[in-house]
């Protein structure tokens, strides 16, 4: 009764085409640069967000070794005071928005539709749409290095008044907060509208019997993750048009001299900001929750509770956002309240880290690299998550706050949480996506490196912290008992950024030479392993019904059920047009490149330009909802290979 | 003229094609509105902060505003919410000509309110002298209410393409009409018509509180510009002729009611703003 | 799926009011223009802040529940979309309430050039505008 | 590691956070970075050695920096205590259930259990336990340490901190002086030993933060807000303080100290602060220096021009902080009145007065430190270097290199040309003059 076809669009079929307006003829092109640049489809979309997010981890990497060398001896002057400041900054905005989060919206995008039995996106075009503007927003935070005006270099934070015009780098034009301010923005667009995306993906397209308790736990992160997205972002944005105007249109929001008050800024910056680090994080525990089972060969243990407590994570993330304030002179009862507030967070989480070992506790556990970095998050993250408990004690965090002890926090949190995850995933995904795995000892070697690296670098950093070395300091005297510790975190650094090097080239070398697998290569227990790798482009011939939590598990445990019902299925949908895919466009790229362009002349104060670019994007999106979504239909023979249409025309 | 003679024949509540019968459109927009509520309770905190705590010299919002003219504007926004529910209503039901009225009723009433908010700021402006940077009380409402003033020019544009939309011949591919074009040129037509209202409405109510206004040398210092009007009105009309059957009707419904959605969301938000910003003033 | 299995009997639900729903519109803007004129009325009128305070609050809430309810179509809608609007609604209106107790307790109180003069200067406007 | 083994004889020997239990490192340094480097397990035993410094917030002075450290020991036995628990029965399950053959495509997966509601809410309310132990001592330090206790109160001492890019100021508005308003000094704050200090937080520009580590935890100095914190001292001491709060180019080394001293020294320190600058006898205005004064012979001048920050800091003077700041308070023997008297001239030739108050002499400015008693200093440029004839002269010949975008530099040595926006040399100082200045500024006891 559900084998319905799922396609976006409502009514008729489109006509042929051949008399449309010549802007509105669809390219076509299944391979080179044309099909790549005009792409609907989810998976190269996904492909697209990694290998841009991995450039720019290795961009921030490499800033980060930058910032290593620069503090492995005391009074160092590897780095200029100015250009150490613009390294952090792009740094840690690097990492996170152009790293961390799109390398999770990769996952998103590839994964998530697969898991859940569906063909598409809900907005496939929109998808599109939000890649490009992610790029534009990342050239426009990265232009800075190149132009005179000199990289961002307000902290990744930016607390207001550094960030006006009278405080900002003196030495050019006071260009490159705007780049910060407007890249910032742009990116906001970008994932605000692809997690709407995904959120009506996940809800309404669904393969038929995949209930809300069904889904697999990656798929609810994504959930999750992307309503933190779509409730946190709006108020960075307005920090941000505040900002904005501050610097172009005289308003005086944070203004001191008028009356503004910088504290204001930071209210809103981390009532977007401490959302956002469960943003970082929840995606990295959903794929932590498909590794484990997998190489346990064991359901998750307490799914219910895990999906429960990823919810409680996420809301509860939204009332926490001042213990990043503790030291600004809240007052007491203010202090107390977020002091407790964020020490409840501690339990939901707890929980999942209960539930992980639960899923181990009998199990037949494989060593297999993916399931070392899994490992490794849970032990990294789990310390991570206890000095974010010390934080949350107001009185101790005086003492802590703004110094290395935070960066020790946030970076056991962020590399041995989000950033093991991620590597996890690829591991565990790529036979999937390239239809090869990579070598069990590389991957190994490559884990060890990292893990030891890692620990190197950061754990001396508490230490560093305690012992009162303020963060964000481009040098350091020697004699205040940190040089022992500095220099271990650099070496260390080296040994992580060797594992990392390690990683990458293992990676490449795979997908080019790396060992081929067949289908299902670890065992796993969600649908997107129940389809060929690499996947075809309209993913599964036949949407398949699901029956059981584990789909994919229960599927290859009910075989002849199984084949019965999709032989039953395929018919229906034949009878119902073939497979509906979508068509590809030309506008999100055009409407993100007017976004661009306009944003590049915005930040110049060149209000033309960017008015111009205002107007290219509206008719950019004229032309696109007038295009329609499109769409044309597949016909599969029994192989799985689309039947190409006799005059060769499959498109509308 | 709807292509689909028989009503009911979609279920509007139902979409078979997705997993919980909400339509994508739909879910889009709540789910959007829902991050609206973020985006303008953030606005707002920052306008009542600084409410809160004004800086020296701030002006007294009191002798600042004009209650009336925003009542005014108000209820106008108001009836547009009601307008805009009766053409969801009305192409639910298939009934396109009824729909068309009430988008160029919703359209009209929203250019009233866009045009009583130029006017007010203008009248802020030059009158008052409160300017965007002569205050944090002006920097804060300018901001939110301008930001509102956003939405509801984005709403009425959308509108607007989606009245165009109405038109869209049935058989537009085979057609001899260069149905593209003509919308282009039917935006543009709208356009000149847009601005030169809202010039001329902006102009009557500055000038009506000058002494030596006079209804006849209004109308004939702006002889030109109501020319231009009326020729526009009549260039719309003639382009929303009707030309036989068009492609728009029930199945549109989503497209309609998920513009709807977002206008009366915009309508909503200034039923907090209307208290916040300006009542609480008053008492 | 619960939701799907609900289609049914929504079906013939929803159709019944198709008809009225007309009147149900214009009723309801009736109304809202109506409160709308209270609210005006209400701050003119000779009582205690925190009355007029509660009504303004009442009221506006009121309109806004008869607004997303019904011209939103929310009362005939599924409750997914309502909850997933209110999601959004009560965050930010908890949002917005905690912004508000964070910025009245004393320890938040300005102080600085811009506003040390605040107090003379609010005096000197009331007696030029008394 | 020539650091560990000297600050050894510097400092207490380190202490081990997690108990009694002392751990001098009495390795050879090569040997123990060696060490500490293979033996990445280890890490935490010999880091016994990390946690004392100048800054260190393990070694407390004061009451508020104690009640923080004894949350912090609260929050992280817990932690550990946790921690140990949870990581041996993953480290449990993780070897216990390992596989070591590769191929399991023939054996019989596990139980496919789901989960277990009693173990799952047993763990939940355990946690919520360990929250209550931290949460406890928490409220009560933060009210504690939010102000000055009320039966305190009456003893409190008051002082005012101002930040700016990037030096403190510090007033003391009980010490108010005939005609000039309160007390003002920079960079060094003195305070009363045993008794409560209440600290008004100001900035003048961007967000600072005042940080004392041995004496409390870190307060920020927010535009438009009235922040302030308290802090004591339990014995008289000489305590490094920094900025902790991002706040441009320079915050790195926007650093201070404050002194605190016996009731009768500060009684004493007061009374001197207070009296106008010094004037060393027979140094009038215009009386110029015997020609031919041979140049000043810099033993240690070990700075080149192209390190922009080289080290601020001498061994000797870690040795014995303190008594170094005493030492400073005593006028310099061999004062020579020519070259003082030249640098009061030139102090005033060079627009230094512009921005810098000498009370009693020509200075009135205010947008710099004042300098009435920079001679009786330890520290100069923010805490940055040691106030030594060498570090001086280079500060006042080339501050851009010392301290990167300081607004002596811009501002006051080049200024910004309003048409083309660059930078233009407005003057400069020679060795010569600056050695005059040096004196002259050296003799502001
Ligand atoms: C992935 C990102 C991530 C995650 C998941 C977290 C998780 C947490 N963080 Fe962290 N945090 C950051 C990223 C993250 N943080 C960043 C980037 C900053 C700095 C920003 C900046 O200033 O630049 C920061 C800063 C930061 C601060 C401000 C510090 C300061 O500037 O003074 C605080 C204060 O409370 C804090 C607390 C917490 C807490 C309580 C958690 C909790 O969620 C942790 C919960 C987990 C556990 C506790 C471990 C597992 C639990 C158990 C085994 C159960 C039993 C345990 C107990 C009962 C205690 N974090
Ligand atoms: C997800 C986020 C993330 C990640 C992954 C990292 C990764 C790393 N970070 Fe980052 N960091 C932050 C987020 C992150 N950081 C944030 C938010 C801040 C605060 C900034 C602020 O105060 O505003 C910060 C600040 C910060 C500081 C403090 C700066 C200061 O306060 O003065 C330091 C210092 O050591 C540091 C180090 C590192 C290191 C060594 C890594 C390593 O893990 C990096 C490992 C990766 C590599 C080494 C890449 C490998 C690359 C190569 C091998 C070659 C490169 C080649 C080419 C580019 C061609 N980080
Ligand atoms: C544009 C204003 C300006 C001028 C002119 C100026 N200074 Fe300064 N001076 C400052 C500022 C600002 C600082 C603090 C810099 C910092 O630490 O970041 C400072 C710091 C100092 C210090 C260190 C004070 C301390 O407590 O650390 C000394 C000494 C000093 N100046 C002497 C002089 C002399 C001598 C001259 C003249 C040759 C001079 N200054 C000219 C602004 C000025
Ligand atoms: Cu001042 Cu950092
Ligand atoms: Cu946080």
């Amino acid at each position: 009764m559900q084998a319905i076809t799922k396609s976006d669009f409502i009514g008729k079929d489109t006509a042929a085409a051949e008399k449309r307006p010549f802007v509105f003829t669809r390219p076509t092109a299944k391979t080179g640069l044309v099909s790549w640049l005009t792409t609907v489809d989810h998976k190269r979309v996904g492909l697209l967000y990694g290998v841009s997010s991995l450039i720019f981890f290795l961009v921030g990497g490499f800033e980060a070794l930058l910032i290593r060398i620069q503090l492995a001896v005391p009074n160092n002057t590897f780095l200029s005071a100015q250009t150490y400041n613009e390294l952090f900054t792009m740094h840690a905005t690097t990492m996170i928005f152009l790293a961390v989060m799109p390398l999770s919206a990769a996952f998103f995008n590839y994964i998530m539709p697969l898991q859940i039995g569906a063909r598409d996106v809900a907005f496939p075009r929109l998808n599109g749409f939000a890649f490009w503007v992610f790029l534009a927003g990342a050239i426009i935070l990265n232009v800075g290095w190149f132009v005179k005006s000199g990289a961002p270099d307000v902290g990744w934070f930016g607390y207001a008044p550094l960030t006006s015009t009278a405080y900002s780098n003196q030495f050019a034009t006071d260009m490159s907060t705007d780049l910060w301010v407007m890249g910032l923005q742009i990116l906001g667009v970008s994932s605000v509208v692809g997690s709407l995306n995904f959120i009506v993906t996940i809800i309404n397209m669904r393969a038929p019997g995949m209930t809300m308790m069904r889904l697999p736990v990656f798929t609810w992160m994504t959930l999750i993750t992307a309503f933190l997205i779509v409730l946190s972002f709006p108020a960075i944005t307005i920090a941000l048009i505040a900002l904005m105007m501050d610097r172009s249109f005289g308003t005086s929001f944070f203004e001191v001299s008028n009356g503004g008050l910088p504290i204001l800024w930071q209210h809103l910056f981390w009532i977007f900001g401490h959302p956002e680090v469960y943003i970082l994080i929840l995606p990295a525990m959903g794929i932590i929750s498909e590794i484990l089972p997998t190489f346990s060969r064991k359901p998750l243990f307490g799914y219910p509770i895990i999906v429960f407590s990823g919810a409680v994570i996420g809301l509860l993330g939204f009332g926490v956002w001042s213990h990043h304030m503790f030291t600004t002179g809240m007052g007491t009862m203010a202090t107390a309240a977020f002091s407790i507030a964020t020490m409840a967070i501690a339990v939901p989480t707890g929980v999942k880290i209960f539930n992980w070992i639960g899923t181990l506790w009998n199990g037949q556990l494989q060593m297999r690299t993916p399931m070392m970095f899994a490992l490794g998050f849970v032990w990294m993250f789990m310390m991570g998550g206890f000095s974010g408990i010390m934080h949350s004690a107001a009185p101790a965090d005086a003492q802590q706050q703004d110094s290395y002890f935070v960066v020790a926090h946030f970076h056991y949190v962020l590399i041995g949480g989000s950033i093991f995850a991620l590597l996890a995933g690829i591991h565990y995904w790529f036979p999937l996506i390239f239809g090869r795995k990579v070598s069990e000892a590389w991957g190994k070697f490559s884990f060890w490196a990292i893990f030891v690296g890692f620990n190197v670098t950061f754990f001396p950093m508490h230490f560093l912290g305690l012992n009162g070395m303020p963060r964000r300091t481009f040098t350091y005297d020697g004699n205040m008992g940190w040089n022992s510790a500095n220099f271990i975190a650099s070496v260390g650094a080296m040994i992580l950024g060797i594992g990392m090097a390690v990683y990458f080239v293992v990676m490449l070398y795979t997908y080019f030479k790396g060992e081929k697998v067949g289908r299902d290569p670890w065992g796993a227990r969600t649908l997107e392993w129940s389809i060929p790798n690499p996947p075809p482009e309209y993913n599964f011939a036949v949407i398949p019904t699901v029956h059981a939590r584990d789909a994919f598990w229960y599927e290859k445990n009910h075989r002849d059920e199984i084949e019965r019902e999709k032989a039953k299925s395929a018919a229906e949908e034949e009878s119902h047009g073939g497979i509906h895919m979508p068509s590809q466009s030309w506008f999100p790229l055009l409407a993100a490149m007017a976004l661009l362009t306009g944003g590049l002349f915005f930040t110049n104060h060149n209000f033309m330009g960017a008015i111009a670019g205002g107007v290219v994007l509206f008719i950019a999106v004229y032309l696109w909802a007038w295009e329609g979504p499109g769409g044309y239909h597949l016909h599969l023979d029994k192989d799985g290979n689309p039947i190409e249409p006799k005059d060769g025309q499959a498109h509308h | 003229m709807s292509s689909h003679s028989a009503s009911g024949a979609i279920d509007h509540h139902h979409d078979a094609t997705t997993s919980t019968g909400i339509p994508n459109k739909k879910l889009f927009m709540w789910t959007f509105l829902a991050s609206d509520c973020m985006f303008f309770g953030a606005l707002i905190s920052m306008h009542v902060v600084y409410r809160i705590h004004p800086p020296a010299g701030s002006p007294d919002p009191r002798s600042v505003f004009s209650i009336e003219l925003t009542s005014f504007s108000t209820f106008i926004l108001l009836m547009s919410s009601l307008l805009m529910a009766l053409a969801v209503n009305a192409i639910q039901k298939g009934n396109v000509r009824s729909t068309r009225n009430n988008l160029l009723g919703t359209i009209f009433f929203g250019l009233i309110f866009l045009a009583c908010q130029v006017y007010e700021f203008q009248h802020f402006v030059h009158d008052r002298g409160l300017t965007l940077s002569s205050s944090l009380f002006g920097s804060t409402f300018y901001t939110l209410t301008g930001t509102h003033g956003c939405h509801v020019a984005i709403g009425v544009l959308w509108l607007i393409l989606m009245y165009i939309r109405s038109f869209k011949p049935a058989d537009a591919e085979q057609s001899s009409q260069p149905w593209f074009i003509m919308s282009i040129v039917h935006l543009l037509v709208f356009a000149v018509a847009v601005i030169l209202g809202v010039y001329v409405v902006v102009d009557f109510a500055h000038q009506m509180h000058v002494p030596t206004f006079s209804v006849g040398s209004f109308l004939s210092g702006h002889l030109l510009s109501l020319i231009g009007l009326a020729a526009s009105i009549g260039g719309l009309m003639f382009l929303g002729r009707s030309r036989g059957q068009v492609d728009f009707g029930e199945r549109n419904a989503i497209d309609v009611e998920s513009m709807g959605l977002y206008w009366h969301f915009v309508d909503i938000v200034w039923i907090i703003i209307f208290p916040v910003v300006y009542l609480l003033e008053y008492i | 799926m619960s939701a799907l299995a609900a289609t049914s009997s929504h079906d013939s639900h929803g159709h019944e009011h198709d008809q009225s729903k007309f009147h149900i519109f214009v009723q309801v803007a009736m109304l809202l223009a109506v409160i709308t004129g209270i609210e005006i009325v209400a701050i003119y009128l000779p009582l205690p802040h925190w009355v007029v305070l509660g009504v303004l609050s009442l009221l506006s809430l009121v309109k806004f529940m008869f607004v997303i309810f019904i011209f939103m179509h929310l009362k005939w809608d599924k409750l997914l979309c309502t909850i997933l609007f209110f999601i959004g609604l009560v965050l930010a209106t908890g949002t917005v309430t905690a912004l508000y107790f964070l910025f009245s307790v004393g320890d938040s109180k300005p102080v600085g050039p811009a506003y040390d003069a605040a107090a003379l200067q609010t005096v000197s406007t009331m007696i030029s505008s008394a | 590691m020539r650091t560990l083994s000297r600050r050894a004889e510097a400092f207490r020997p380190p202490r081990f956070p997690f108990g009694d239990m002392t751990l001098t490192l009495t390795l050879r340094t090569a040997f123990s970075r060696a060490r500490s480097l293979v033996l990445v397990g280890l890490l935490p035993l010999l880091t016994g050695g990390w946690t004392s410094g100048p800054q260190s917030t393990f070694e407390t002075h004061g009451p508020v920096a104690k009640t923080q450290l004894d949350v912090f020991y609260v929050t992280l036995w817990v932690s550990v205590i946790l921690f140990v628990l949870v990581a041996a029965v993953l480290a449990y399950a993780t070897l216990r259930f390992r596989v070591r053959s590769g191929d399991l495509s023939n054996q019989p997966p596990p139980e496919q259990s789901h989960g277990n509601p009693l173990i799952e809410i047993g763990l939940i309310v355990l946690s919520i336990g360990a929250l209550v132990i931290i949460a406890v001592p928490t409220m009560r330090a933060i009210w504690y340490t939010y102000d000055v206790p009320e039966a305190e109160r009456a003893n409190a001492y008051e002082v005012t901190a101002t930040g700016y890019q990037w030096w403190f100021k510090f007033e003391y508005p009980q010490e108010q002086i005939e005609g000039s308003g309160a007390l003002v000094t920079g960079n060094e704050l003195v305070i009363p030993a045993g008794r409560p200090v209440r600290v008004n937080l100001r900035t003048v520009d961007v967000i600072h933060s005042f940080w004392v580590p041995k004496l409390a935890g870190k307060v920020d100095m927010m535009p438009n807000r009235g922040n302030h914190l308290w802090l004591k001292a339990d014995e008289p001491g000489y305590f490094w303080g920094q900025c902790a709060e991002f706040c441009g180019e320079s915050h790195a080394v926007m650093r201070f100290r404050v002194i605190a001293l016996s009731e009768a020294d500060f009684a004493a320190w007061l009374a001197q602060q207070k009296s106008p600058a010094r004037t060393v006898p027979g140094t009038q205005i215009g009386a110029t220096p015997a020609a031919g004064t041979p140049r000043v012979e810099f033993a240690s001048y070990k700075y080149e021009k192209q390190r922009p920050n080289s080290p601020g800091w001498s061994e000797g003077f870690d040795r014995a902080p303190f008594a170094a700041w005493q030492q400073k308070q005593q006028v310099d023997a061999g004062e020579k009145p020519e070259l003082i008297a030249q640098g009061r001239k030139l102090f005033i030739e060079k627009k230094c007065a512009g921005c810098h108050e000498v009370r009693g002499h020509e200075g009135a400015g205010i947008s710099g430190p004042n300098l009435t008693r920079i001679g009786a200093r330890t520290t100069i440029a923010g805490g940055l270097l040691e106030n030594t004839e060498q570090n001086l002269h280079r500060w006042l010949t080339e501050p851009n290199n010392v301290k990167p975008g300081n607004k002596m530099w811009f501002g006051g040595y080049v200024v910004r040309n309003s048409e083309t926006g660059a930078w233009e040399e407005q003057f400069s100082i020679n060795d010569d003059e600056a050695r005059s200045l040096v004196a002259y500024l050296h003799s502001l006891k």
